[in-house]
């Protein structure tokens, strides 16, 4: 059966080689997820630990407010976040449709 | 096409007599082949090398069988070694030995009209270059047998492979070629 | 408040290390790698062997590197990266290398592709004084290829072949000392990191990336999936594998160590122990004996840091 | 102008190397390639190769620094044998596959067990479907020209391959011989400096070598097979060029008396040239005898072999390998299979030789001409006979 969504083999750069860097960013990882971070900005310290430790960075920050939030496109919802915000200003939520 | 068998020991030069007749044919414009016996023996173990000369360009790779040229570095070897074996007819065997003719006839099975060539080679070399070596020695003599090439056709190779102590190594040639007594072979 | 609390904003914005990757949920390779990069910067080209991060992060036709990046096979993560090292050494001095700074080359394996099938390269590359950082991404066993044990398995640990059972405690030998390895090469640079610590991790990796010749650092990553692990405490049981001294951090500068986190008083080693199922069939005296274990190699490491070697 | 000098053929393979100016060396000693890393060890020593020589701990490394250099850009060789091909060959295979130029020389021995320095062709044979272009020589002077064929072929926009010249251990490493010498200045704009089209580079980020999963294996696989298979027209080309400037013409089927042979027989790489007496003997009595020197083996020319072979009688194919319980040498299993399905094959007989070492003479090339004549007048195919066995 044909793929017709992948390239055909003449379409193949040489050696399989990847021209665009980071194009994993077009992946969606949100679609893993069965709970989501959900983060109160009242409670939000601003202070970013959940962005540096978050392993498929997902955390991104309102410019405006400064507070974190979750990116959906990302995030796979392992709860680390959660788990270590120093305020507990996150807490998981199941996904729902 | 002259074909050359080398018979020594590890360690005594026989491949670099090989190599030294191969260089200096190949500089006068001949083609030339030299290779050892591709053992896996250490110093002291004899050793086989061959050299092939011609006019036209060699083929063949193979080891030599059926020298025109048996040349033997040391003396020692003639107790086990059937050094001339495959000689040809007309053949010429050149011998490291400080013995006479007929007492080194005595020892070999030689063919028809082959000669003998002897020179004291480890005395010659023991004089000249200060070591039993006879590798450079036993170029003079074979020269003076083979009449192959002239002993300056050797110098420049010589002179590349010894660099300081090539001056020795052929006055040591030089006087091999002088002293070397050859003699017809089985009557 | 934490110090890390401030480490966040004094950490580069700029992710080398894109988004999208497979990685499983709350995989700690994702973290350390994000933070190895932001330390490396952009001017770095990665040598990665295979395993997990290799092929999590480079589904054909997609890839997470915003650097070069090149894979070639499970064990060669060193040997490749003495190639590419060569190659711009020799490019540059002869003027036909596009870059004329100084590049980085990090080389990047597992556990596995480290202590076991790489070690042999990795060897090699340390004792030829390649200028490049190798980064062994410790999660203790073979997760790419579900859970089997590897020689940097802590003892008493289950995984798929080193099974417990009624004649097995589980991982019968005692965790290999890759850093101890690397440094007795004589390397410049020798350190331990974890992602619990990411302002300690970084700063490490900016030494390892600044010192000339070869700097090797061993990131302890937890994994959730193979450690049998809630996905939510990969960074806390991190943390609690310094607290416990179950792995000490610390970095080797011309020899010298430094420990460079030292808890007031260790935690008990159960408390890194009991979030793991891995260790779940252990009995109390096991336990006891691998805490007995784990104290007194820390101990030997605050020694030599104390007596200066 | 060229120069004429006696050398050993290792030492005309390392000169051709340093020629090509190469940026990157990466090897790892095993005999009887040892004469080929000593020599370019001495040239970087002294300062006549500008290079770096990567003195790696294993071959396996040797390969994978290799791969790293040339994804990088650099120009990089690589000389191994036997085992050491072995052990590499994880990554000669990943090489292929990730389209890097990388030339190596490999001085074809034996493999173990039992352990043997001496040559034969089981080594190359084990590697076969590596993906590599693989020329076979048979003399220091066609050792020399090769290289700079091989960095030529394997560089061209239009190949970027992996290249392999396989000389054989000793009858050729070791040999003395004359050889007319490439000067730097005589190479001309024969070997433009390399221009890598991929390479690790920050200025450029490039992912290479990543993971291939099932819905995109096979496309890669095709790629790989249709651009092995197109660069025989730029191996041709390239020959051509070569011929052109230096006077020599080599070919991917190279023939002795072939047109009016009855028997032909089919050799490859050093013992060619004894062969090659053999024919020149059995000529002279009046045999209908040719020879035919396969010089590349990859890709393979099996449109060559059926224009050149097809109006004999017998072919007698020489192998120095054998494929254990399988069709005997792997060289004749691929001319048979060359000939399958076409209508006028001559008879073809396959005849094992040379294992590790052992010496072939210009009679074991006679009795192997007279023993296929024999072989075709029996009603059953035979299998393969082994020459010099004591039995």
């Amino acid at each position: 059966m044909a793929q017709s969504d992948k390239p055909r083999w003449q379409e193949l750069e040489i050696g399989c080689i990847v021209t665009d860097p980071g194009s994993t960013r077009y992946y969606k990882t949100g679609d893993w997820a069965s709970m989501v971070p959900v983060t109160d900005p009242e409670r939000c310290a601003r202070c970013g630990l959940c962005w540096v430790f978050c392993p498929d960075m997902a955390r991104i920050r309102d410019q405006r407010t400064g507070a974190f939030d979750v990116n959906e496109f990302y995030c796979k919802g392992c709860g680390i976040c959660a788990r270590e915000c120093p305020t507990n200003a996150i807490t998981m939520q199941e996904v729902t449709d | 096409m002259i074909e050359i068998r080398f018979h020594g020991r590890g360690g005594q030069g026989a491949v670099t007599s090989a190599e030294m007749m191969a260089l200096a044919a190949i500089a006068k414009g001949k083609y030339a082949q030299a290779m050892p016996a591709f053992g896996a023996e250490r110093r002291g173990a004899p050793v086989l090398a061959f050299t092939r000369i011609d006019d036209e360009f060699i083929d063949v790779r193979q080891e030599i069988l059926e020298p025109d040229v048996v040349a033997v570095l040391d003396p020692t070897l003639l107790a086990g070694i059937p050094v001339a074996a495959g000689l040809k007819p007309g053949g010429v065997i050149i011998i490291n030995t400080h013995k006479n003719p007929s007492e080194i006839k005595k020892q070999l099975d030689l063919p028809t009209d082959a000669r003998i060539a002897i020179v004291d080679a480890t005395a010659i070399a023991r004089e000249t270059i200060g070591r039993p070596i006879t590798n450079t020695t036993m170029l003079g003599a074979l020269l003076k047998a083979t009449g192959v090439m002239k002993p300056n056709d050797l110098v420049e190779p010589l002179k590349k492979r010894f660099g300081k102590i090539a001056p020795r190594n052929i006055d040591a040639m030089n006087r091999a070629y002088k002293e070397t007594k050859i003699t017809k072979g089985a009557s | 408040m934490d110090i890390n609390v401030y480490a966040a904003r004094m950490l580069p914005q700029a992710e080398y290390f894109a988004p999208g990757h497979r990685a499983c949920l709350g995989c700690g390779h994702g973290i350390s790698l994000r933070l190895i990069m932001k330390a490396m910067g952009p001017r770095t080209i990665v040598s990665n062997a295979t395993g997990c991060v290799e092929i999590t992060s480079s589904t054909y036709p997609q890839t997470s590197w915003r650097v070069p990046w090149i894979h070639v096979a499970f064990e060669t993560a060193a040997s490749v990266a003495s190639g590419i090292e060569a190659a711009i050494k020799a490019l540059q001095r002869k003027g036909r290398y596009p870059e004329k700074e100084r590049v980085t080359i990090l080389a990047v394996a597992g556990d596995g592709g480290t202590a076991d099938i790489g070690m042999q390269g990795l060897s090699g590359a340390l004792e030829r004084g390649h200028d490049f950082v190798y980064v062994c991404m410790d999660n203790e066993a073979y997760m790419n290829t579900g859970i089997q044990r590897s020689s940097s398995t802590p003892y008493g640990a289950w995984s798929t072949t080193s099974p417990f059972g009624a004649k097995s405690i589980g991982q019968k030998t005692w965790k290999k000392n890759m850093p101890a390895i690397c440094a007795a090469h004589g390397i410049p640079y020798v350190a331990t990191v974890t992602p619990a610590y990411p302002f300690d991790m970084v700063d490490k990796l900016r030494k390892a990336k600044e010192v000339e010749g070869p700097a090797y650092v061993h990131v302890f990553s937890p994994c959730p999936t193979g450690w049998r692990l809630d996905p939510s405490m990969t960074v806390q049981i991190a943390r609690l594998a310094v607290q416990t001294g179950a792995f000490p951090l610390y970095e080797i500068v011309d020899g010298k160590i430094r420990v460079t986190e030292k808890p007031k008083k260790l935690l008990p080693l159960i408390e890194y122990m009991r979030p793991q199922r891995r260790y779940a069939h252990l009995t109390e005296e096991d336990v006891k004996k691998i805490q007995k274990r784990v104290r007194s190699e820390y101990r030997k490491l605050l020694k030599r840091e104390k007596e200066g070697y | 102008m060229t120069r004429r000098v006696g050398m050993e053929v290792s030492f005309a393979l390392s000169e051709a190397v340093k020629n090509c100016n190469v940026d990157v060396i990466s090897a790892y000693p095993i005999t009887p390639q040892t004469h080929i890393v000593e020599e370019l060890s001495q040239m970087v020593a002294d300062g006549d190769l500008d290079a770096e020589f990567i003195m790696v701990e294993s071959e396996h490394s040797a390969m994978a620094a290799c791969c790293g250099a040339s994804a990088a850009g650099a120009r990089t060789f690589t000389s191994t044998a036997s085992q050491g091909l072995q052990l590499m060959s994880e990554i000669v295979f990943i090489a292929s596959n990730m389209r890097l130029p990388i030339v190596m020389a490999v001085a074809n021995r034996s493999l173990s067990a039992p352990l043997s320095i001496w040559g034969d062709h089981s080594d190359v044979m084990a590697n076969r479907d590596s993906g590599w272009i693989m020329f076979f020589v048979e003399s220091g002077q066609s050792v020399h020209d090769h290289v700079y064929i091989a960095y030529r072929v394997a560089e061209d926009s239009r190949v970027l391959l992996p290249t392999m010249v396989n000389l054989d251990g000793f009858q050729l490493t070791h040999v003395i011989e004359p050889v007319e010498l490439i000067e730097k200045a005589d190479l001309g704009d024969f070997l433009p400096p390399y221009d890598p089209q991929i390479q690790l580079n920050p200025l450029k980020p490039v992912t290479m070598g990543p993971a291939g999963t099932p819905a995109m294996f096979t496309e890669a696989k095709k790629a790989q097979e249709v651009v092995t298979w197109n660069s025989r027209a730029i191996i041709d080309e390239v020959w051509e060029d070569f011929g052109k400037r230096f006077g020599r013409h080599y070919k991917a089927v190279e023939t002795f008396h072939t047109d009016d042979a009855e028997t032909i027989i089919v050799s490859m790489g050093g013992l060619s040239g004894t062969a090659r007496a053999a024919v020149d003997k059995m000529r002279k009595e009046g045999k209908k005898v040719g020879l035919v020197r396969i010089r590349l083996f990859r890709p393979f020319p099996a449109e060559d072999l059926r224009r050149i072979l097809s109006p004999a009688k017998v072919i007698a194919v020489c192998d120095r390998a054998i494929s254990y319980g399988g069709p005997g040498g792997p060289l004749c299993s691929e001319i048979k299979s060359a000939f399958f399905g076409y209508s006028g094959a001559p008879y073809i007989a396959n005849f094992i030789i040379g294992l590790a070492g052992r010496n072939v003479w210009v009679t074991d090339f006679e009795h192997i001409a007279d023993r296929a004549q024999q072989l075709v007048l029996q009603e059953e195919p035979a299998p393969y006979e082994i020459i010099g066995l004591r039995e």
